[in-house]
């Protein structure tokens, strides 16, 4: 069992979510997830879990950080459990980013919600003493701040990116990541919607620029059984891949991007 | 009647004593036995190393696999799921390999198992049926088939032939001509009389018929203003359907010779009790393994609980003993 | 294209700039004007007064009062009324009056209102409803009637001549005949394709069509080992089968020339919207009144703030807008 | 709305509730119940209110009371609510127990959770200065437990009687009422299974004792608009009436009691 340790209002409709737990199956990894039952104990309403990127790991202190929006039922049943709640959680699941021989200079593109899983792994690569360039927007401010508060911590170069105000620049991340693109970076991971996905996917094929991308695809069981997720990808071997077990991280220039 | 039952068998049972195995009898060629009731829906628990990741699936009564056909196929075009109340709606497709792949790459998998193996076919034409049961005949992976008489997902496809019980007895009785192992055939509920396509597939010489399938369903994105689902249409499965499973079943059992397979809804002990007292003597599980991978497990504990609680030594007792 | 609609409406909407008004169009005579999309489910609110406790149900589009047949029922034994996930089963059995106490008892009642009034009609028997058309025409409380061919509670009837698209043209042509008022006729959604069904009401000259009545379904007392409904079987209604009733009205949109009152399911305004984007005209409230009897006024609430949200002035623009 | 201000069990799975209301569309009175929405906010599961008798009223601290015995997924789900929660509840619904009129010496039978109502009517009898003899029984003492305190703060003349250990009498209520009854009382309410009814309306209609009732239907709304509760009666005019509108609380004779 999970249980909530904090599950605070960050953002306009942003919640930051730290459980404790007992025992881990395994150690998650930057670009895994955990499947979420938002429903309240004895209710099967609604009735499939949702899934979340791990924000953050700590093994020592035995907790797991998500962050996530209000978006829907689900979520916003979840925003309403209290601290001291036990949650029924399933993971890690999931293909996570690879973190070896990627090279040192490593560039972090991230939007809206996308932002949550580059934690993480921001984490992992600064104590590998990688180079590390975060770029991340949303809609405004308000949205990022929680996200600065942590990336500073981590004392990486971030950038910021807003539709309504003008940060670094004013923008998406996107536009944030070509505007300060100046060299090819050795690696870049990149999580948002399928739109900029498929936006930055192009630039870095064009430019040659390897790395991997996380995708949300609607999800049924999250463990690779119901092929709901499938993608369709560029492998001869296996045209459909499952965005739950080979996914939610693939290679850029993988999967047929449809945004 | 079922009440007297319950009373006379007061004997004060322990776990061990508790008998759950279940035959599925046929009246062609070997039954088919299972350790307990609970056997996999297709499509809901793949191809069995996702869910062996969380449990020995070996424990469950069968395995089916995910729908194959003739030629390999990709499925729909995603969003291929949404929820409803209680339910979910579901429109994969049939993506799968086909049945030469099947034979190649997925059943050699499955022998490190000990569970009887079922295959579940789906065809878009009685050639296709046809085919697959040839291709599958003399399979000693294999316990069975499941002919899938009622995915409601391809188009000018499966729908058609489960709701005609003509069509079910001649699709029926080619199969059953050509492949000699255990045939469960899978009913449509999206039918006016569910009880004529089970007794057409029985006449054919199906040795159980397994209920239901999905209920045809949309949900609508009202923000979007279009169907949730890439496919528009998919099928309804979940507790939502379990009322109407439980109908069919019921309604089946009294007209019917052969075993049935109850499906639709089951999340719980409870539920898979719920289908036997019909008349199902196996019960399917599908969404559930999606919710909660060991689902199984936990089932076949509230079963248990549930024959102790009544002091029912056999399984097998309670079969139908709600009529 | 239902896109498109949303972008090109940007006008800063208000309130009261709304127009929630619906017509139920007539080949006939008379249209059937709705003040709101929302017409109370036969059987589940009473006669009116019941909710006129809680309301003014005025502010609703229609009331349709509870079914009725030619002699008075008592209905079936209780229990009558089970509860499944997201869902309800009711085999209440057409309880009422007859239809000589309905027009001495309950339609003076009716007077009071200012909503359009329908009555719901159930026979055994073709006789019966040409009966039922003839006591019923020419009564000016009644703005139509609303033809059930769907109950699946009385044995030997009304499901029979739901699901075959020749009775069902038979009757409604024979009511057609008699009855001058507005008709809709009822459809069950236990049949294998709605479309035969509703395009027979059409030819027929029913002037709409509702859907669904409730599924055919059933629960087992699992401690009792026996059906939970005296009846045995019973109707689904709820939050479970809206998938389905969306599904068919989507589906019977396409291919009918006369509104369809769409219903099953319905809590939210967003259900109501869900309905009308799938091809529905106007939309039935049933088991939720059950559980909230002021849904109606709440449901109102949220369709227009649904409006605002997305700057749809005329609810009219957007009826099948997700084809 | 109305918030929970307690909810706490008081014998093996009783649960004492009570509520704390701002505004009543009516007062309340004996033999009428609420019924109660049991899900979780935002949820639908499970779908129908539950009906609850009223076991008393305080109108000076705008508390409804209510006691109940977890027998399903939607009184498990009541008696985890915690205080603070707010509750949707339904009424006063009902036709209660009539007060007036009845002679001085009175006879309260009640039978497992059938006790709840007579509490409060107790109260308004002892208010009017009758003379009320209470019989209440149940499984054991612990289930008693509870209601024989309470009774005994209005100082009402109580037997107790329980199946499995010696009380007043061991056996049920319907046994210690027949045990203790000596001269006909002026007027009779009862209330417990069905079973219990039956022969507390055969004993009464032989001996001509006059009195009411108050049956547990299966309902579906409470409201009277389903005909799910309906009861035949020996009524000639109105042969079916609804147990939540026309009843709980009928009088003797009045139902066709099937247990
Ligand atoms: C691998 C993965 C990781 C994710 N990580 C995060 C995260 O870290 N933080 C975060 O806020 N969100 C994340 N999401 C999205 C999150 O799962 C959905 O927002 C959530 O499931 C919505 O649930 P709901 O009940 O509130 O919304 P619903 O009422 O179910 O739907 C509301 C909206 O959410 C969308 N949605 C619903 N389910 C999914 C889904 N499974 N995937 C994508 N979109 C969906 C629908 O399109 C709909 O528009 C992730 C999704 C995936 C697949
Ligand atoms: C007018 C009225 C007043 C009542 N007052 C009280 C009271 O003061 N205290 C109390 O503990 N209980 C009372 N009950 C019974 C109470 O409503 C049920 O115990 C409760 O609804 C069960 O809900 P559940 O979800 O836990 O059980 P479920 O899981 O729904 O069912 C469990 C069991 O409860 C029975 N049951 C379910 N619904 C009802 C119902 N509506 N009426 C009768 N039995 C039902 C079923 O037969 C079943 O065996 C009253 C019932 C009525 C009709
Ligand atoms: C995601 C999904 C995929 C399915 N695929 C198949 C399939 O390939 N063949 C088949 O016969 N049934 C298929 N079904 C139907 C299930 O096997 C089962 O009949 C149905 O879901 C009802 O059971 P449930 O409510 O327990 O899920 C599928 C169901 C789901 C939810
Ligand atoms: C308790 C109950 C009684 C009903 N009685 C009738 C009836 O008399 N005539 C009829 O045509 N439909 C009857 N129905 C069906 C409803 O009118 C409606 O078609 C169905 O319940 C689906 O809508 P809902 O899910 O909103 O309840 C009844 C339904 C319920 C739940
Ligand atoms: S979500 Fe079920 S296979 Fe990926
Ligand atoms: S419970 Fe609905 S009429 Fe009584």
């Amino acid at each position: 069992m999970f249980k909530i340790i904090k599950n605070k209002k960050v953002g306009p409709n942003i919640f930051h979510l730290v459980l404790n737990y007992a025992q881990l199956p395994e150690s998650p990894e930057p670009g895994q997830f955990f499947n979420i039952k938002v429903s309240h104990r004895g209710s099967d309403d609604p009735l499939l879990r949702r899934p979340f990127s791990i924000f953050d790991f700590n093994a020592a202190d035995k907790e797991i950080e998500f962050v996530y929006k209000v978006v829907g039922k689900g979520t916003k049943i979840l925003s309403e459990f209290e601290t001291g709640t036990e949650l029924d959680i399933l993971g890690p699941l999931g293909n996570p980013f690879s973190l070896n021989e990627n090279g040192e200079d490593i560039h972090l593109i991230g939007g809206g919600m996308g932002i949550a899983p580059l934690f993480y792994l921001a984490k992992k690569l600064k104590k590998r003493n990688k180079k590390i360039n975060i770029y991340i927007g949303a809609a405004n401010k308000a949205e990022l701040n929680f996200f600065e508060n942590k990336f500073n911590e981590l004392k990486a170069n971030l950038y910021l990116a807003s539709m309504e105000e003008k940060l670094t620049i004013k923008g998406t991340a996107l536009d944030l990541w070509l505007d300060k693109l100046q060299h090819n970076p050795d690696f870049i991971y990149s999580c948002g919607p399928e739109k900029m996905l498929t936006a930055v996917e192009k630039k870095a094929l064009k430019k040659n620029i390897v790395g991997e991308i996380s995708i949300e695809k609607r999800m049924g069981c999250g463990i690779g059984v119901c092929l709901s997720c499938s993608c369709e990808t560029t492998d001869k071997n296996q045209k459909n891949k499952r965005a739950c077990v080979e996914g939610p991280v693939f290679e850029i220039g993988e999967v047929v991007l449809g945004g | 009647m079922a009440n007297n039952k319950i009373t006379i068998t007061k004997i004060n049972l322990e776990k061990k004593d508790l008998n759950l195995r279940m035959t599925m009898k046929s009246k062609n060629n070997e039954d088919l036995k299972l350790k307990n009731p609970l056997v996999t829906a297709s499509g809901t628990c793949g191809n069995g190393k996702e869910l062996a990741n969380f449990f020995d699936i070996n424990q469950l009564g069968a395995f089916t696999t995910k729908g194959i056909t003739v030629k390999a196929q990709n499925g729909n075009e995603t969003p291929r799921i949404a929820e409803t109340s209680a339910g979910i709606i579901n429109s994969i497709g049939l993506e799968n390999p086909g049945v030469d792949n099947f034979i190649s790459d997925i059943l050699p998998e499955t022998k490190t198992y000990t569970l009887p193996i079922l295959a579940n076919i789906s065809g878009y034409s009685q050639q296709d049926f046809i085919i697959l049961a040839e291709k599958l005949e003399g399979r000693s992976e294999l316990a069975g088939i499941e002919v899938n008489l009622s995915c409601p997902n391809i188009k000018g496809g499966g729908m058609i032939f489960g709701t005609d019980p003509e069509k079910v007895y001649e699709i029926t009785k080619k199969v059953r001509e050509i492949y000699s192992g255990y045939i469960i055939v899978k009913l449509t509920p999206n039918i006016t009389d569910i009880t004529e396509t089970a007794l057409a597939a029985e006449e054919a010489g199906a040795d159980s018929v397994a209920m239901i399938n999905t209920l045809s369903a949309m949900k609508i994105d009202i923000d979007q203003q279009k169907p949730m689902l890439a496919n528009t249409y998919g099928g309804l499965s979940g507790p939502a359907v379990r009322p109407v499973a439980v109908k069919m079943v019921y309604q089946c059992y009294k007209k019917l010779n052969i075993p049935i397979l109850g499906l639709g809804g089951v999340r719980s002990g409870s539920d898979v009790i719920e289908f036997i007292l019909a008349g199902a003597t196996a019960v399917g599980i599908g969404t559930i393994n999606m919710i909660d991978p060991k689902a199984g497990l936990r089932i076949i504990a509230e079963i248990k609980e549930y024959m102790l609680r009544h002091q029912i030594k056999d399984l097998n007792s309670i079969i139908g003993a709600a009529h």
